[in-house]
């Protein structure tokens, strides 16, 4: 279970543990907050949503991306779904390999693909208003009406 | 039968998770349409679409008892 | 108490709480654990050593000099000394930034400063003999006797 | 009088981790080659040296009371 949605607060200390491997030297994590602003406006808290058997396949898909890329690399991500608060951990990717340059490499692969192909939404709550946010990596809509096959499949 | 997806400003606009309607034979771009004009959905052209948990593009055609799910820029992370 | 020097195990949820803050959204870790194998050589365990004073002061140092480069970071480290059997943890890095590329480049950042200017040790125990390991970073001895001024001090 | 620290190898070489002489008004170039002689130190020259827990250079003249550390190349991380 390295690939996980998660109801309730993750345990950062139990996915870094699903990557610990004798022959690693390096783990790397990255873990996801609410932050309190954005472009100058306050955000209250969000609401995250996911489809969620489709992001576990997603996040796996991920996982087998940086397996093939980064040998001898071991992967675990969870991402919350619910409401979450200021400060609040959102998503932990956790990354182990041998050696350290692949560690910061495959672990930023995982958070861009997580914004690219991962079926997870969050709705911003600010003192004024309500907005699902969409289109973090500012791309135009997909012309075809999906990703092209070199984002989803690299 | 088919089961349909939204998600995200869909689901608000829809008003549902989920609805279940026939459309096995046409494609995803003619769902696009039909849904749109049902719920008057602004920004469904720029959703992906998901067949069986797959993404799927639109000159795919839906089979009875696949489940489509329409899935708006995604914001995880 | 950011910047430490432990003896016993480190507690890589506390050194992250240090870091947490309402502006930040990413919090990267670098995570150093002991490997097994080295260019095929099979490691039974590693003793740390550190000038523990100046080790501080140093990392410390570093801190200062991320805080600088990348507005808005928080940074805390510990180093453990001692005796580490494969997979314990011998460094924890945490670094919060606003946005998430800042987090990953500011944590390599501090990685590869650890290896340049913090007086730590580790002694490798084989099988068939044990050996201070020096010059990770496959540098030449420093002619005038230090590192150059940009090494020290970027 | 001075206090001059050891650590890794050259810790083992000289079999103490700090020993009590006075060198003040000599450069820490100086120092390392009266150590080296006294204790057959081979790696001393590829050591950095630290006065009062800043890294120096071989032209530093150390005063009275500093406190100098050689630093072989580190391993941490």
């Amino acid at each position: 279970m390295n690939f996980e949605i998660a109801k309730e607060p993750i345990n950062i200390q139990a996915v870094i543990d699903k990557v610990v491997q004798r022959n690693a030297g390096a783990i790397t994590t990255f873990i996801g907050t609410v932050r309190e602003l954005t472009k100058g406006k306050k955000t209250l808290y969000l609401i995250y949503e996911a489809y969620e058997s489709m992001a576990v396949k997603k996040l796996e898909q991920i996982g087998d991306e940086i397996k093939e890329r980064w040998p001898g690399a071991e992967v675990a991500i969870t991402h919350r779904v619910g409401r979450l608060d200021i400060t609040d951990v959102a998503v932990v990717i956790a990354v182990s390999t041998p050696h350290r340059a692949d560690a910061y490499e495959a672990n930023r692969h995982a958070i861009e693909r997580i914004k690219e192909i991962v079926p997870i939404w969050k709705k911003e709550h600010w003192e004024d208003g309500e907005e699902w946010i969409g289109d973090q990596l500012e791309k135009v809509a997909y012309p075809t009406g999906k990703p092209e096959e070199k984002d989803l499949y690299e | 039968m088919n089961k349909i997806l939204f998600f995200a400003h869909l689901k608000d606009e829809v008003g549902e998770e989920n609805i279940r309607i026939d459309v096995a034979g046409r494609t995803v771009a003619e769902v696009k349409e039909l849904l749109a004009a049902e719920y008057n959905l602004q920004k469904l052209d720029s959703a992906m679409t998901a067949i069986n948990e797959e993404f799927a593009s639109n000159e795919n055609v839906i089979e009875a008892g696949d489940e489509v799910a329409f899935i708006p820029p995604v914001s995880g992370g």
